[in-house]
């Protein structure tokens, strides 16, 4: 079991190196392809991890490695990280096979895919850390990669994009690595697990309350949450197509796992106090971006902020710090995941094709290209939080964890909440009513190949299959979280 | 006051008001003599003060050297003789840091020394025996080092000083 | 009273020192500059291994009066003179371009002799210093370590730059020593103390006895917070803290490029030394009272080297402020004296070992890049920035390294060294709780990544108009070095423990 | 198979060859066809093997013991895969399969030839029907809102449908819109009520309403479970996207504007009317009824569009059916949900025929097309009456029957009356409609009045035959439920002869003249609904729109500017620091002494007072 | 005697060579007052060891005395070497980044052949 873990880390490893030798042998083709084989191999190797699910945790892994740092090389899996270390080792594969079958902007397509490999290297290290440090040391290798992606590929003003991603972001997990080490110097171990068992190693309320303050502040801007969310909308606009569904699908989550694995789990009375406020601010930009999206006038912009919106919700179920608020966090994450994955797939084959996401010139496209519009507006349904599509879960009872906390603020705060998904129907509606209803527009009228192609097809159905799969059979994602998420509120009396 | 007090505030006199002139005289060349009446009235305070060995040492290498060096450097640089009126930057700010920093020290002196009061007669003096002693004894690592110190001054002053040295024949170069 | 001199431990210094006269010996018989070249690495190399050697026997102590030993082969002072030394051969593989000059202008380059045993001169300074135990040794060791230095900066004889920053740095050195020098006497006159031992138990107990009738402790006194602050103006003028930096930038432009690079890296490694020397070792006491001026200095430090670095044009200049900012990072975790009233031990530990390992993790990531600049440039200067621009294309594997020691700078992934050198930091400022400063340090890291990110972003940009020449020929010394530098900086990245154990001990 | 599972086959089936159907090549269309018929076709063989299960007994809407498998779990609540059929939600069921069958029947007269994306189209029909059946069978909330908001989704799919129509796609996303402003109290509700009870089985409600006495729960939760069947069921004030709606195909109209989704509000009031009683809030209820049903038949009365005023007449029917839930007849509310679904999918389906051979909706360009299409003329005659509530039709016994209740009821004074004028204006639009579209000479140069195509012919005939007998044999089901009361009925007979002899009256005046001219000026603020759209966008869509752009301009300026400003300042600082630094030595030993001074000065200040 | 008569006249010498170091131009007056500065360090060794009654303040000041040597040596030669480039001493702009840094690839600075 163990070697399965490690594989999972290091199958993404030999595949960039695998690309690295292509380009070294002056064979770029071969190092792409290779590449992407690495990532199917990552895959499967991630699916493989849950074939022992019986333990708590399934599966760990410990080493030593710099005892001075509190920093040990920890890795495991539960119910907790699987799904996210599935949806990463899946979306990852599915944007290497997009790059290498369809090309990319710009050429390079090794690049890019070893690019993709590393961010997965990095996001799967931290979905798997049982260490604060290794959490930390991984949290950071996401960030230059993605940040290549997105200067590397994308589009005009990409370099103003990519440097504002990388500040914010590094200004977040420089805050984390803060919060990380008022915690181990104090505790005098980075062990989460250990942490978590015994409700923040020890730690006084004060200390916590920083120590959560920190972690989530620096989380918070990955999640991102308003209003530390202004570099979310430039970097998904300028990315190439892989790069947004990255971005949105899982590199997001980065943010919200940390909240519950390591802000909650490690400094559970501090999250107590600080959660009131983490729940307003959730709130806050559900109905900000909600309201932003219904002025939006680009495509992958709007999709941009809807992400801010969904995300409130599941910040919105961490800061209930209910057994039910988290569980529907890590279900929305999952959901969010694919749903917008889907929704920057569809929305960068809109752009490829009509060469522009300004909603004012598309709109006709199911007159033009009727498989794309209707997968379009399944993603947007979907994304909309349609019962039975794969968004309502993580929504409904992030609303439902707030109801359950019985108590005014709380109370209100679900009820803004449930508007503000009402305000997501209202932006995605228009969006969709713009881009596939009417006459078709100039730039949609002008759109060649619009048949969807097989590479699409390819990357896009299983993504939409996810979406209805998670929509329909919700306990495929809940059951394995289940017990683990109790693990992690045990020391939240309530 | 005692006698010694008389001497050193006389000879501290001289070698303040000197040092003032050096730093303000408008002579390149008056300049480097005031330093030599400074120092050497310094050295006269070292020997007030038992320092026997090092007022020597003081006179011999100060006077005696570094402000002929100086005086030299002065030469080759084909400085004026007479008085010139573009030696000095604006004073403000020099009189702020200079002033504050002598007065704040002294401030600290006077505050931690207040007006005590040592017996010289006890002191054992610092001639050349006794620092003999001190230096083999103590610290021959420093004293090793500073020749060191002291060849690598004399070469990097040459190699600085002399283009020519070291310099390639045309053959060499590649 | 006749001191047993130990010359097992003193080997090192030695070595240091035979290196400088031999190499002036092989200029003087053998005239051949390889040959000279060979001499001087070996003498290093040797030197590092001798101090090496040295610390396997365990803690040795020579030189030592009543109040302390001025010697002193202990294990951290090995790992210091390993690293100097390492570092010295590194800088002199880099100087081999600038020694072998310009096609064109031969006259210009350095003497190989001179300039080699100037730099030997050097090392054996920061040699003795790794060791040094008392004040006199230290700055005695500084001065040795600092002055060869103004003829190596001023030795591209047929430049006016190189002369401006030869005087430039002199005269700011001098200063800055003679303000170290009248702290030291005055902290002398305090304390009638020159061993740190003595000076740290002196500092803690009553003034000397001459004060009977006045007697408030010796760190009460002004005169000891000001003989303090003296002492260490002239160390963080060494390492180019802020208000005493002005002259790096300055200095290494004007500078032949492998002195720039040593000034970054081996000389500035000398100055943390000797401030950890002096300040945890001698002054700690006196620094319970004023040590958040430390951190004050530590944070302007940071700030103004990074904010500065911004908008740099010259590639030098913006490696000088970098050197600066990091410089702030440095100082930051002695900045915890400033903390908290009840400093324990471990804390104290803590600061130093992060110090000091910050300081190993810097030196190779600073080598590695300097290396680069060199490799690219040959025996030019360091240039504009927009000089650089298209080297992804013209050579991928400079470009490579050159991103990877700046992303470590930065201290991000995959500079992996560079990000446990910031870890480490963070921890050491927790440990001691001062988060303020840890936020500092934090945002000032993201002002960095601007920068850093910013060269990186002029290497993979193609070149205005012009059509991707070739990569530049590296001569291999200077191959050899970058490679190693690069190297090192891997494998910190991935054991960094190996430099937190030694730096621990 | 278990009882639960014979339930949850009824919507799966469709829902099968709903994705079936989208996977369906667009050229395909007959296959497309083909599949979502056999949907349908199949959810009523499953319809009657659930009959043959023997149903739960009557009149009591079972708290029902039927608990499915966990579909997930959060914390100490769980959704479960709870389903089944009572007696009498199976009336329901049947005549949501019944319409959506003859729906994909008549759909393929009216829409396949000419309809490139006739694929989707039958899909969504499919899907739709597995929605409305998951609401009919779920006995878990959760999965009831599934259906309801598939159900929705589906409409605004279908609305939008239609190409032609510019304003299709408004209507579908102001349909879905208006809704989901309810569907928002709906899942609050839902929500509250499932943490209260630990669960959200009717089992779970009602076990929690017997044991609790949080009636500040039951009151909330029953308000915010009635806003989202009053938006589903487009009754006041959330009615204003139904007669929009009409911009979807009419068989559409037909089946989800008519028959089945707009009475799924009634539906599930019906289900959890118990908790209606204990939140006490049964008269407001009344009052949206009562409003709904005399607003909308005003409206009606006043279109000309022919499917505007048979949406009106939906808003007004389905009030009979809240009126009905409001005094406590659940079983005669679902009495009429059936009933009405017969006769509305006639009328909407022989609309469509009418439609179909006129080229446009406007009733001002039809009449007399009695002469030429004799088959579609009888059938929406029937259909006519059936609204109107003649006997022995089934709209007379449904209607008849929510009358009495309303009469027998002691508080339903005011609503007995309003339902009296209702019955009226009923009678007086209906015959209106009937005689503007089919007597008279024609309107138009050139039309030729003619039956339809089999396919939609057929469907008409098969709902005029239980619109007509359903009726009579309703004693037979357990629909027919209570007494009708003399009196409430010889009111009712009375009104709506008033009604009709007054349409009639004024029609006989001018035959070629709409007797709404006599409206005057009312007409068009009749028509128009009471220009309750216009207020709805001034106090809702206006203000949201512009708060929107508020926002987006306070996130560009603000939020993000802030993070811009940052960037920017911080550039700008770094200019001057470095613009400082390139001044020379001497300024560099100032900056040395000075900040040894100035830093030794700070340390003996320190000490002192430090 | 009282050591603080010394001692502040220490303080006096090292505050003339202070403001002699910012406010000359020259850089050889510069150099002179560096020696002002290093008499005033010399002259607290002295008197400080006639209050401790022990040698090693001289120790130092005669190690100060050489490293002053050579530093002035040194630093003269540099001096010069910066005269024979430029012709003139003056420190004014010694260590201003070159204008020209905005310019191309060449070095900012004339070359003397």
């Amino acid at each position: 079991m163990n070697a399965v873990l490690l594989s999972v880390l290091v199958v993404p490893a030999l595949g960039i190196l695998a690309v690295g030798a292509g380009a070294w042998t002056g064979n770029r083709r071969l190092g792409a392809v290779l590449g992407t084989v690495f990532a199917g191999v990552g895959l499967f190797a991630a699916i493989a991890l849950a074939a022992d699910h019986s333990g708590a945790p399934w599966s760990r892994l410990t080493w030593e490695w710099v005892p001075q740092l509190g920093l040990d090389f920890d890795i495991g899996v539960d119910g907790v990280s699987y799904p996210l270390v599935l949806l990463s080792a899946f979306l990852t594969f599915l944007c290497c096979l997009y790059t290498v079958w369809k090309g990319a902007p710009g050429g390079r397509e090794d690049q890019l895919i070893a690019l993709l490999l590393a961010t997965n290297l990095g996001m799967l290290g931290v979905f798997l850390s049982f260490n604060l440090v290794l959490f930390f040391v991984f949290f950071e290798i996401v960030l230059l990669p993605m940040f290549a992606i997105i200067a590397g590929w994308g589009g005009p003003a990409r370099r103003h994009a990519s440097v504002k991603f990388a500040l914010y972001t590094l200004m977040g997990s420089l805050l984390l690595l803060v919060g990380i080490f008022v915690i181990v110097t104090q505790a005098g171990t980075g062990d989460i697990i250990e942490l978590t068992a015994s409700g923040g190693g020890g730690l006084s309320r004060g200390t916590q309350l920083l120590a959560f303050t920190l972690l989530a502040v620096g989380l918070a801007i990955k999640a991102p949450l308003w209003p530390l969310h202004s570099w979310l909308p430039d970097a998904h606009t300028e990315a190439p197509t892989v790069g947004s569904v990255i971005l949105a699908g899982v590199l997001l989550k980065l943010g919200t796992y940390g909240l519950i694995r390591v802000a909650v789990g490690v400094a559970p009375e501090g999250a107590e106090q600080a959660a009131p406020t983490l729940a307003v601010l959730a709130v806050v930009a559900i109905i900000a971006a909600g309201l932003i999206c219904l002025a939006q006038t680009e495509l992958k912009r709007l999709i941009a902020y809807s992400s801010v919106g969904h995300m409130g919700f599941v910040l919105l179920g961490i800061a209930t710090l209910t057994e039910a608020g988290l569980t529907a966090a890590l279900i929305g994450n999952v959901a969010h995941g694919l749903i917008t994955g889907l929704l920057f797939f569809l929305a960068g084959s809109v752009k490829d094709r009509a060469h522009t996401g300004e909603l004012a010139r598309l709109g006709g496209l199911r007159e033009v290209a009727p498989g794309l519009s209707g997968l379009l507006g399944f993603a947007a349904i979907a994304s909309l939080g349609l019962p039975g599509l794969a968004g309502f879960w993580g929504e409904a009872f992030a609303v439902y964890a707030a109801v359950q906390r019985d108590q005014t603020l709380w109370t209100v705060l679900a009820v803004v909440a449930a508007i503000g998904a009402a305000l997501a129907a209202a932006y995605l509606l228009r969006m969709l009513r713009l881009v596939t209803h009417g006459p078709p527009g100039e730039a949609v009228a002008a759109m060649s190949g619009t048949r969807l192609r097989a590479v699409e097809v390819t990357s896009f159905v299983p993504l939409a299959v996810g979406v209805l799969a998670v929509g329909l059979l919700p306990f495929i994602v809940q059951a394995p979280i289940g017990a683990a998420v109790s693990g992690i509120l045990q020391a939240i009396s309530r | 006051m005692t006698v010694t007090d008389v001497l050193v505030c006389a000879l501290g006199a001289v070698s303040f008001g000197a040092a003032l002139r050096v730093v303000t005289s408008k002579h390149l060349v008056r300049a480097g003599l005031w330093l030599v009446v400074a120092l050497g009235s310094l050295a006269g305070v070292y020997l007030v003060l038992t320092a026997e060995l090092l007022a020597w040492v003081q006179v011999l290498i100060y006077v005696g050297a570094v402000v002929v060096l100086m005086l030299f450097a002065v030469m080759l640089t084909r400085a004026p003789i007479g008085p010139s009126d573009d030696l000095d930057r604006a004073r403000i700010p020099g009189i702020l840091i200079g002033g504050g920093a002598g007065l704040g020290l002294a401030a600290v002196l006077v505050d931690a020394y207040r007006w005590r009061e040592v017996a010289l007669s006890d002191v054992e003096s610092g001639d050349a025996v006794a620092m003999g002693n001190q230096v083999f004894t103590g610290w021959v690592l420093p004293f090793e080092l500073l020749s060191v110190l002291l060849l690598a001054a004399l070469i990097g002053a040459i190699v600085v000083s002399r283009p020519d040295v070291g310099a390639k024949a045309p053959e060499e170069v590649s | 009273m006749v001191q047993s001199i130990d010359h097992v431990a003193l080997l090192p210094a030695y070595l240091a020192a035979g290196t400088a006269v031999l190499v002036l010996l092989a200029d003087l018989l053998l005239a051949r500059r390889a040959v000279t070249f060979a001499v001087a690495a070996i003498g290093a190399a040797a030197t590092g291994a001798a101090a090496a050697w040295v610390a396997s026997l365990g803690e040795r102590e020579t030189f030592c009066l009543p109040g302390g030993c001025s010697f002193v082969a202990d294990g951290t002072g090995a790992v210091v003179a390993v690293v100097f030394s390492v570092l010295t051969l590194g800088v002199i593989g880099l100087s081999w371009p600038a020694l072998r000059g310009d096609a064109e202008d031969p006259g210009a380059a350095p003497p190989t002799g001179e300039y080699l045993f100037l730099l030997a001169c050097s090392l054996t300074g920061g040699v003795v210093l790794a060791y040094a135990r008392d004040l006199i040794t230290i700055i005695v060791a500084l001065e040795t370590l600092t002055l060869p230095l103004y003829a190596l900066v001023g030795l591209r004889r047929k430049s006016v730059a190189s002369a401006e920053s030869a005087v430039n740095f002199l005269v700011v050195s001098v200063i800055s020593s003679a303000v170290t020098l009248m702290g030291a006497a005055l902290l002398y006159a305090v304390t009638g103390a020159v061993h740190l031992d003595q000076l740290r138990h002196n500092l803690g107990g009553p003034v000397t006895d001459v004060v009977p009738d006045y007697d408030p402790g010796a760190v009460d006194l002004p005169l000891t917070s000001v003989a303090v602050i003296l002492v260490l103006v002239g160390i963080a003028f060494k390492i180019a803290a802020v208000p005493f930096h002005a002259w790096a930038p300055a200095t290494y432009d004007g500078a032949p490029l492998p002195v720039a690079a040593y000034l970054s890296t081996a000389s500035k490694l000398g100055g943390v030394f000797a401030l950890l020397l002096i300040a945890v070792g001698g002054l700690r006491p006196a620094l319970d009272r004023s040590g958040f001026l430390l951190a004050a200095v530590a944070v302007a430090t940071m700030t103004v080297g990074n904010l500065a670095a911004l908008r740099q044009t010259r590639m030098v200049r913006l490696l000088a402020f970098s050197s600066i900012a990091q410089a702030g990072y440095i100082l930051a975790p002695l900045g915890v004296f400033a903390a908290a009233a009840g400093r324990e031990q471990d804390v104290v530990d803590a600061a130093v070992t992060a110090t000091l390992a910050y300081t190993v993790f810097y030196v190779v990531l600073e080598l590695a890049a300097f290396a680069v600049v060199i490799a690219v440039r040959g025996s030019r200067q360091g240039g504009l920035i927009a000089d650089y621009a298209g080297l992804a294309r013209r050579s991928p594997v400079l470009a490579g390294a050159f991103v990877l020691a700046l992303v470590g700078l930065a201290g991000l992934p995959p500079g992996m060294a560079g990000l446990f050198a910031k870890v480490t930091v963070v921890d050491a400022l927790l440990e001691g709780e001062a988060v303020w400063l840890a936020v500092v340090v934090a945002v000032n890291a993201v002002i960095g990544l601007v920068y850093y990110v910013r060269v990186a972003g002029v290497l993979v940009r193609a070149p205005e108009g012009a059509v991707a020449a070739p990569g530049p020929r590296v001569p291999w010394p200077v191959a050899l070095t970058l490679g190693a530098a690069t190297v090192a900086g891997v494998v910190l990245g991935f054991a960094p423990q190996l430099v937190l154990t030694v730096t621990g001990g | 198979m278990s009882r639960v599972a014979w339930a949850l086959a009824l919507p799966i089936i469709p829902a099968v060859a709903a994705l079936a159907g989208f996977l369906v090549p667009l050229k395909a269309r007959k296959a497309a066809a083909a599949v979502g018929t056999a949907g349908s076709a199949g959810a009523a063989v499953v319809l009657f093997a659930n009959l043959r299960l023997g149903l739960p007994e009557l009149p009591e809407i079972e708290a029902s013991s039927l608990d499915g498998p966990v579909l997930v779990r959060f914390g100490d609540v769980a959704v479960t895969l709870s389903a089944g059929l009572s007696q009498l939600t199976w009336w329901v069921a049947a005549i949501v399969v019944l319409v959506a069958l003859l729906v994909q029947v008549f759909s393929v007269g009216y829409l396949l030839k000419d309809d490139e994306r006739y694929a989707p189209y039958a899909a969504q029909i499919s899907l739709f029907t597995a929605a409305m059946l998951l609401v009919v069978v779920s006995d878990d909330l959760i999965l009831l809102l599934i259906g309801w908001e598939v159900m929705g989704a589906c409409s605004y799919l279908l609305i939008g449908h239609d190409r032609r129509l510019p304003e299709a796609p408004g209507a579908a996303v102001k349909a879905f819109l208006v809704t989901r402003v309810g569907d928002v109290g709906f899942l609050l509700g839902i929500l509250v009520l499932g943490f209260n009870a630990g669960g959200f089985r009717y089992g779970d409600i009602a076990a929690f309403m017997t044991e609790s006495t949080a009636t500040t729960v039951f009151t909330v939760t029953a308000l915010l479970i009635m806003l989202g069947a009053i938006g589903k069921s487009a009754q006041f004030p959330l009615h204003t996207w139904l007669p929009d709606a009409m911009a979807g195909p009419t068989p559409i109209s037909a089946l989800i504007h008519a028959a089945t989704m707009v009475a799924a509000g009634a539906y599930v009031l019906v289900r959890l009317s118990d908790l209606l009683v204990k939140g006490d809030v049964r008269i407001v209820l009344a009052v949206v009824a009562m409003i709904s049903m005399v607003l909308s038949a005003l409206a009606a009365l006043a279109s000309d569009d022919i499917k505007r005023v048979l949406a009106w007449s939906t808003v007004s029917q389905v009030a009979y059916m809240m009126a009905a839930v409001s005094v406590g007849a659940t079983a005669t509310a679902i009495f009429h949900l059936v009933c009405h679904g017969l006769f509305k999918a006639l009328l909407f389906l022989g609309a469509g025929a009418v439609i179909h051979m006129a080229g446009t909706n406007s009733m001002s360009a039809m009449g007399g097309l009695r002469k030429g299409a004799p088959v579609t003329f009888w059938t929406m005659t029937i259909g006519f009456a059936a609204l109107i509530g003649l006997p022995p039709l089934a709209g007379f016994f449904s209607k008849e029957h929510v009358l009495s209740a309303v009469y027998d009821s002691p508080d339903g004074a005011a609503l007995f009356v309003v339902g009296l004028v209702t019955a009226l204006l009923t009678a007086a639009y209906a015959t209106r409609a009937w005689l503007r579209t089919f007597f008279g000479k024609t309107r138009t140069e050139g039309l030729r009045a003619h039956d339809p195509n089999p396919w939609m012919l057929w469907p008409l005939v098969v709902l005029a035959l239980p619109t007509v007998l359903f009726g009579l044999f309703a004693g037979l089901t357990p629909l027919l439920h209570g007494d009708t009361h003399p009196t409430a009925m010889g009111l009712t007979m009375t009104a709506v002869a008033v009604g009709i002899g007054l349409s009639f009256g004024i029609w006989r005046g001018d035959k070629a003249a709409d007797p709404a001219r006599t409206l005057g000026p009312l007409r068009t603020v009749f028509a128009s609904g009471f220009h309750l759209d216009a207020v709805q966008n001034t106090l809702v869509v206006r203000p949201v729109l512009v708060l929107a752009r508020v926002a987006r301009r306070v996130d560009l300026s603000v939020v993000d500017g802030a993070a811009e400003g940052t960037g920017r300042g911080v550039g700008g600082i770094g200019r001057l620091v470095a613009l400082g630094h390139r001044a020379g030595m001497p300024r560099q030993v100032v900056s040395v002494l000075a900040g040894a001074l100035v830093i030794a000065a700070a340390a003996v200040v320190m000490g002192v007072w430090g | 005697m009282h050591p603080v008569i010394p001692y502040v006249l220490a303080a006096m010498l090292f505050g003339a060579g202070v403001y002699g170091v910012v406010v000359r131009r020259n850089a050889v007056l510069v150099l002179m007052a560096v020696e002002l500065m290093l008499g005033a360090v010399n002259l607290v060794l002295v008197t400080a060891d006639a209050t401790l009654r022990l040698h090693t303040g001289q120790t130092l000041a005669l190690f100060v005395i050489v490293i002053a040597a050579a530093e002035v040596g040194l630093g003269l030669a540099i001096v010069l070497q910066l005269y024979r480039l430029r012709r003139s001493i003056v420190t004014d702009d010694v260590g201003a980044e070159p204008a020209s840094a905005e310019g191309g690839d060449a070095e900012p600075e004339k070359v003397v052949a």
